[in-house]
């Protein structure tokens, strides 16, 4: 069943007999030592006891896994990527265009006047944004010291807060699951650099009172800014500039489509309006005489990666851009909203909130993680579990556009089969999985991280 | 429609099941902020949209790179594009149903594994963006977890002004000082340091290779210094580097940061992956995600993501770091090339990177106008070369023979900077003749 | 050594244990035999072999091909690669153990209905060589399965040499004859065929698109003279123009054959994958494999190879084709290609080969010294084109324009051949261009 | 467990409204129709379901499943692989100077003088071999009608020469496994055109006395062929024109590891001796001034295949030498001999023929199909059953080079534990595959070869 670690078939400690002299070097190096026949068989092997987007759909809300076009992957291995960063801007002309292309697209789609590509994912996107907020809050001679977060928001939203040294003050949500104008109004204050949303919030629910929750902060001197993560529901449909909002991330990876790779890479570009351009992290790119040229903007916070993110991820999402088109696009957020709403009519789970848009949260009745381990044994995957916590024992469900209604009535028939299940049923499960229900507790408890680890 | 199409019967039969005549009707949105314009981008079918992109990459020259400074070439052989592309591993999402992902689990403990070997913690994460995120986070452990209220973090004169920037945006939110300490020779001065190292210091970092591709000689002294000063000892190294370097936990460095993605990634403008290890009595203020083992219900070993409590999603604004998404499918490709290489494989890769630049700074060094390297010492892939033209010149002139380089500025002066790996060591004849070249014609 | 190391430690206990010193020992081979040369071919690295195999391919420059004569490009969507190189299909073999082989032969089942669903017929091989082959294995079926005891198999006088050359080679050794039958305005002279017909013709050969892309008005009626004549009628299509054209079946083919790889597989130097179907009651004398369906012990559909007594490694001489290895890969890469167009993709992709030729001749035509087509009637993805010059220095003008064409022999007269495709329909200007250039400079 | 057919799935029925007229076209195609995420998913499954290489070893004796280096699919993708064979030959140097260099080293490694890259499998290299034998003969004048082959012969063998129009006359083992020389002495005659032998022979036997079987049958005015399917095991040791072969030829598929793609495609060129080359198929290729150009041979058969085959195996069997090397091609074959001795040693099953090479046939205890059944439970593919016949119940076993001493261990348990089993276990097996035991009888009598078929 289990494969065994690379290191359990054949490990080598070699010497190591280095033309550099002695201490400088090691004596050794023991690591595993395998013929590329038995590497493949590995790899090959432990893939098959994953599950992707090709094996079915992943329902999670808020993370957006949709099908990934496998041209994209293509694209991404034609030799032209494969260019130095450090090269000058003549030598890199189709890096830099690429670039400029892609920053004026997404500045378009999100209703924006500037945009940096280079944060290397969308929580890194986040603290960018902050960061260029202060940058512009103090270039204003303005001393900020709080950004307000809605209790629904991305745990990430609290963290780069914080990490950006910002005090968070948390919003609560309204009985209809939306921010509250008037806490909001009793939040805002002269601390308040930023209000972070997005919109839809993680409940699929479109912020109605967006112009109002926009002009309390814009008095109150502070800035909008928005959260990508919902952003695929609002293609064609709507752009957070349009809104108010000052500052906004993309998730790359999510909304256009380049593969999670169990966990990353992504790319999280900003979104700025023109007052905050100057601040942008450097290089930006422009055009420039017969071609395309680098340049810091004049008060730029400086770099958040060392180079430009994750390069590959700005060339797959120019690539879904361009295949899809305007009519593309908006048929992915009309498809993804139907479908959200075509699963949740089907399902014999409650689901509280509404009106939704391309996710809603559903209420379990029993334990929520309960329910995503049983659902494992139809053989999909669950929705993110128990959060947001404003639904008791949330199912969070986000099937995208990319699901047929062959597949929504599948994934509904599996709710529903677990719905059915009684509470002690449903702790017995996973029963199909590659593995069966695995102990957190003691993961946590006496944590082994490597191999020499489990030696011990 | 790519991607997105439901048959007409299915359509209707999904918009009468939600009892709208039309998807748009779903579309809770205040008309005020309805958007009726155009992205005015033209939809193209999959031929043409690869053809547009890759058009437009072609724009660039093919040149013979010799540049390093932070992102380094190595041959990444095939199995490693043909096995990380297979569907179940490339579209995956992060293990939070373990049960189902127990594959990709166990390819990021296999990876945090080799770097635990390369290092020598006892820790390390599944990856960081990149090695200036990961010093910028070593920068922020260290503010956790030091007893006292030092807040000044130290780095060479040398370090790149990229990684200073980022590094500076990763400390500016704790108002954590970002302070230089002296080279000479090319290496540490250990006893500058000594000077300006006090227990305001909460992290030294020092990187070897360094930043003029030298490999420090005196790392114990400095892990000595850190030491009396309780401070922590940040060392910056990369995964090719560490295969024949001692490990740095051996001279006392609390935190290894640096580049994995010298495994597994080619040259790709610039992509990362950040390497993050650390001592254990950090484990829970690691940044980042940590994969352990565990039993499942069968009791079989099981692999699961572990100690969630640190990130962002469970502990929010106290969170040891806001990463979420990583850089796990790059993890996964380090794993394989490793194992492909296997510890001869990785150590003759090593040999090869100081075997290079070796070589070819001898080589340099013969031409008349040049010195090389600058720096007397050990170097890794890449060194300094001082040349008697304009720096800027040389690399005009090079580049006029298809090969890219670059200037650094070196304290005061520019020099030319010389990377080479397995990669481009066969053009280093080229690169010879070129430079050979412009001394005479200079 | 690649791919073939075992560890010293291993091969000792190996070498111990079949008693010998060293593998040499092993082989039982009399010295006057012994190789003791050198082959003289040096071993290079992953990389290095890359670089030299790549580097002799890119002696041949870089060309937009108007080429066709039969071998065919179409745009082949990336799933088809992604998809058929995963290893469990690459590299698996043929299915003499089903239980473990469901998903290919699933696939190849998949692909035989394809082709029953393209041709009309009863049945379908999972693939044979290429059309040309496939077209002798039809002949000799015709002479396995034919009452009488004619020998003599019929084709058009304007099938290409390549064609005729093959089918020459598997009708040798029966014994059977080849023989013409003439055409007329470029397509089948049906009077003609009647008047050459006999009882000894056991097979009548006609393609449509034929050799020069035109679709064959008038097959009913070659349908009702071989049915006269109790032969068999073969007809040779591609799985892309039969999407729109008349199914065979219903106008008389008793067996088609003819290329699939118009699906799946670009340009690759004439690497074909023949199609093959025929009536079910030849089901016994079916050259290839076939994919069945039955139950396994559980009772569940399951799918095997059947019908095996048919073939050589069963029924050695008596067997109904000498085949073995396949180009099963290839149909499974068709199969994905059209689960992707489905019937609309494939269609509309059968439309732009009609369209593409129809729209190039007009264009063609109306430059001064050209005429084009030079037959009248429908064409299917290339045309022949009559040139006031000769046709080669037209060919050659071209190709200075970087536009690869070729000539043909039709009758007495060298013309020009044209063929335009999805993939260089876009290049068809510049073709016009370089043809009006070249009337110009005439 | 099973996966729907596409057509299952989703099939469509679309009307053809062609530009065509009327008479021409169908009215309506019916097929399955699939977004492309379905696709995916299908083909991924499906592979799933299907045991290759990379899921572990494939010991089939004869067919030579050894681990294919994913780097020649590489090369294999290359741009310049996309040259059309109709372009002139000043166009396509790239493909001729490869086509030639093949052709050399092959010729080197066969001892032959002259190659032809054409025949599309080793089965049409047979039939292509047999082809220039008798225009050969022909040309002589010499009307010969029969080919000898060994009863321990490739079925193709027999197929090949019936196809050509010989009669087969079928050659006895003797007690040893090998060519018995008095019977062939016997079987000569001014009829006998050609012997076909594999050497070692399918037991993995060498035909020690293939100097004297040369002998006879030149004497005899016969012509002697090499069938190249055993060749991986001579690589480095001997070379069939040096036994006195005139004609073979080669797998590329087996010999030099390019995937056998669930049974093709391959590719079997030919080699000949010198009096044998003017009749090799057209085009041959030759250097010429400045480079390479194709030419017909003065008394060419003419065709096998329309153009050249399979260029991409080709490529690909070209890159595997080239990696390899003269040291690696020995190595090759010392370790699948080394391989298959010591797999041999450590089975229970009795072997009776040898010493051999690269591959052994064993004599199971029980039904050979059985065995195999058994052996599929233990996760390895089986060995081939019951041929040669000359061995009871055979189990004809051909480990090949990339199996690693742990994957001898784990194939030669699989062998232990199946033959510890009695006769009504194996009977019962498998039961850990994805379809059990399946009903083949009913296959055959019942033929449903299509999905038309199924809904009868």
């Amino acid at each position: 069943q289990y494969e065994p670690l690379l290191s359990e078939k054949s490990s080598e400690s070699v010497d190591v007999d280095s033309s550099l002299p002695d201490d400088l070097t090691r004596d050794e190096l023991e690591l595993p030592s395998l013929v590329e026949p038995e590497v493949a068989r590995h790899y090959t092997r432990l893939s098959q006891m994953n599950y992707g987007i090709e094996s079915g759909p992943i329902p999670l809300g808020s993370c957006t896994m949709k099908y990934n076009p496998s041209f994209t992957e293509d694209v991404a291995a034609h030799p032209g990527n494969r260019v130095h960063p450090l090269r000058a801007d003549e030598d890199k002309q189709g890096i830099l265009h690429l670039l400029y292309e892609l920053q004026e697209t997404l500045a378009t789609i999100g209703g924006m006047d500037a945009v940096t590509l280079q944060p290397p994912a969308g929580a890194a996107g986040e603290f960018t944004g902050i960061q260029v907020a202060k940058a512009y809050h103090e270039a204003n001679g303005d001393d900020r010291s709080e950004v307000i977060v809605p209790e629904s928001a991305h745990g990430t939203n609290f963290a780069s807060a914080a990490m950006a040294g910002y005090d968070v003050v948390e919003l609560p949500s309204n009985e209809e699951g939306r921010v509250e104008v008037d806490a909001l109004e009793a939040a805002v204050s002269d601390d308040t650099a930023l209000l972070m949303l997005t919109n839809p919030n993680t409940l699929g629910l479109f912020e109605r009172d967006i112009e109002a929750i926009a002009e309390i902060v814009h008095d109150a001197g502070g800035l909008l800014y928005y959260d990508g993560a919902n952003l695929n529901s609002l293609l064609g449909k709507a752009r957070p500039g349009d809104m108010g909002f000052d500052i906004m991330h993309f998730n790359l990876h999510k909304t256009f489509a380049t593969p999670h790779g169990g966990g990353g890479p992504g790319q999280g570009p900003i979104g700025v309006g023109e007052d905050l351009a100057p601040f942008l992290p450097t290089p930006q790119v422009r055009e420039a005489e017969g071609g395309y040229e680098t340049y810091e903007p004049t008060h730029s916070i400086g770099r958040v990666h060392e180079f430009m993110g994750n390069w590959l991820v700005l060339v797959k999402a120019y690539a879904y851009i361009l295949r899809h088109g305007d009519e593309g696009l908006e048929n992915v957020s009309e498809t993804a909203v139907l479908n959200a709403n075509y699963l949740a009519s089907q399902i014999e789970y409650d689901v509280p909130y509404g009106p939704f848009h391309h996710e809603f949260v559903a209420s379990a009745n029993a334990d929520a993680g309960d329910v995503a381990k049983a659902m494992l044994d139809h053989g999909v995957h669950p929705p993110t579990t128990k959060w947001p916590e404003i639904v008791d024992e949330a199912l969070m469900t986000e099937p995208t556009e990319t699901e047929s209604k062959r597949r929504l009535d599948d994934l509904a028939a599996a709710f529903n089969a677990v719905a059915a299940m009684d509470e002690e049923s449903l702790a017995e499960t996973p029963t199909e999985t590659t593995a069966r229900r695995i102990d957190q507790a003691t993961a946590a408890r006496n944590p082994r991280l490597s191999w020499h680890a489990l030696d011990e | 429609m790519p991607y997105v199409t439901h048959s007409d019967a299915e359509r209707s039969a999904m918009l009468d099941a939600v009892g709208v005549s039309n998807p748009d009707d779903l579309f809770d949105i205040p008309e005020s902020v309805r958007f009726d314009g155009e992205y005015e981008i033209e939809a193209r079918s999959e031929r043409a949209t690869r053809s547009t992109v890759e058009g437009i990459l072609d724009e660039s020259p093919d040149l013979t790179e010799f540049l390093g400074g932070g992102h380094y070439d190595h041959y990444v052989p095939s199995v490693v594009d043909h096995l990380s592309l297979r569907s179940e591993f490339l579209t995956s999402y992060t293990q939070y149903q373990p049960e189902i992902t127990q594959g990709f689990l166990q390819a990021l403990f296999e990876f945090q594994s080799l770097v635990v070997e390369l290092t020598g913690l006892g820790i390390a994460n599944c990856s960081m963006y990149d090695r200036a995120t990961a010093l910028g986070e070593a920068a922020l452990l260290a503010d956790r977890v030091r007893a006292t209220s030092g807040e000044t973090v130290l780095v060479p004169d040398a370090i790149s002004d990229r990684m200073r920037s980022v590094l500076e945006n990763y400390t500016d939110g704790p108002g954590i000082a970002v302070d230089t300490y002296p080279t000479t020779g090319g290496t540490v001065d250990v006893n500058a340091l000594a000077e300006r190292i006090d227990d305001d210091t909460s992290m030294v970092y020092a990187a070897t290779p360094n930043a003029r591709g030298l490999l420090e000689p005196d790392l114990d002294a400095v892990g000595d210094l850190t030491d009396e000063h309780d401070a922590l000892f940040c060392v910056g190294s990369d995964a090719v580097a560490l295969a024949v370097l001692e490990p740095p936990e051996s001279y006392g460095a609390d935190i290894v940061v640096g580049d994995a993605g010298v495994l597994g990634l080619p040259t790709t403008y610039g992509m990362g992956l950040g390497l993050f290890a650390c001592r254990e009595d950090f484990l829970r203020q690691v940044p980042g995600r940590l994969v352990g083992t565990s039993e499942d219900a069968a009791g079989n070993r099981a692999y699961t993501l572990t100690l969630q409590t640190r990130e962002q999603h469970i502990r929010r604004e106290r969170a040891t770091s806001n990463i979420c998404t990583n850089q796990a499918w790059l993890a996964l490709r380090a794993a394989i090339h490793a194992a492909w290489l296997g510890p001869d494989g990785l150590v003759d890769l090593a040999e090869e990177c100081v075997a290079g630049v070796r070589e070819t700074c001898e080589r340099i060094d013969a031409l008349d106008g040049f010195t090389a390297p600058v720096y007397d010492g050990h170097h890794f892939r890449e060194a300094l070369v001082d040349t008697d033209a304009p720096a800027a010149d040389v690399v005009d002139h090079c580049r006029h023979a298809g090969l890219a380089l670059r200037t650094v500025e070196d304290g005061d002066t520019e020099r030319l900077a010389v990377c080479v790996t397995d990669t481009n060591r066969e053009q280093v004849d080229a690169l010879v003749d070129a430079l050979a070249g412009y001394g005479g014609a200079a």
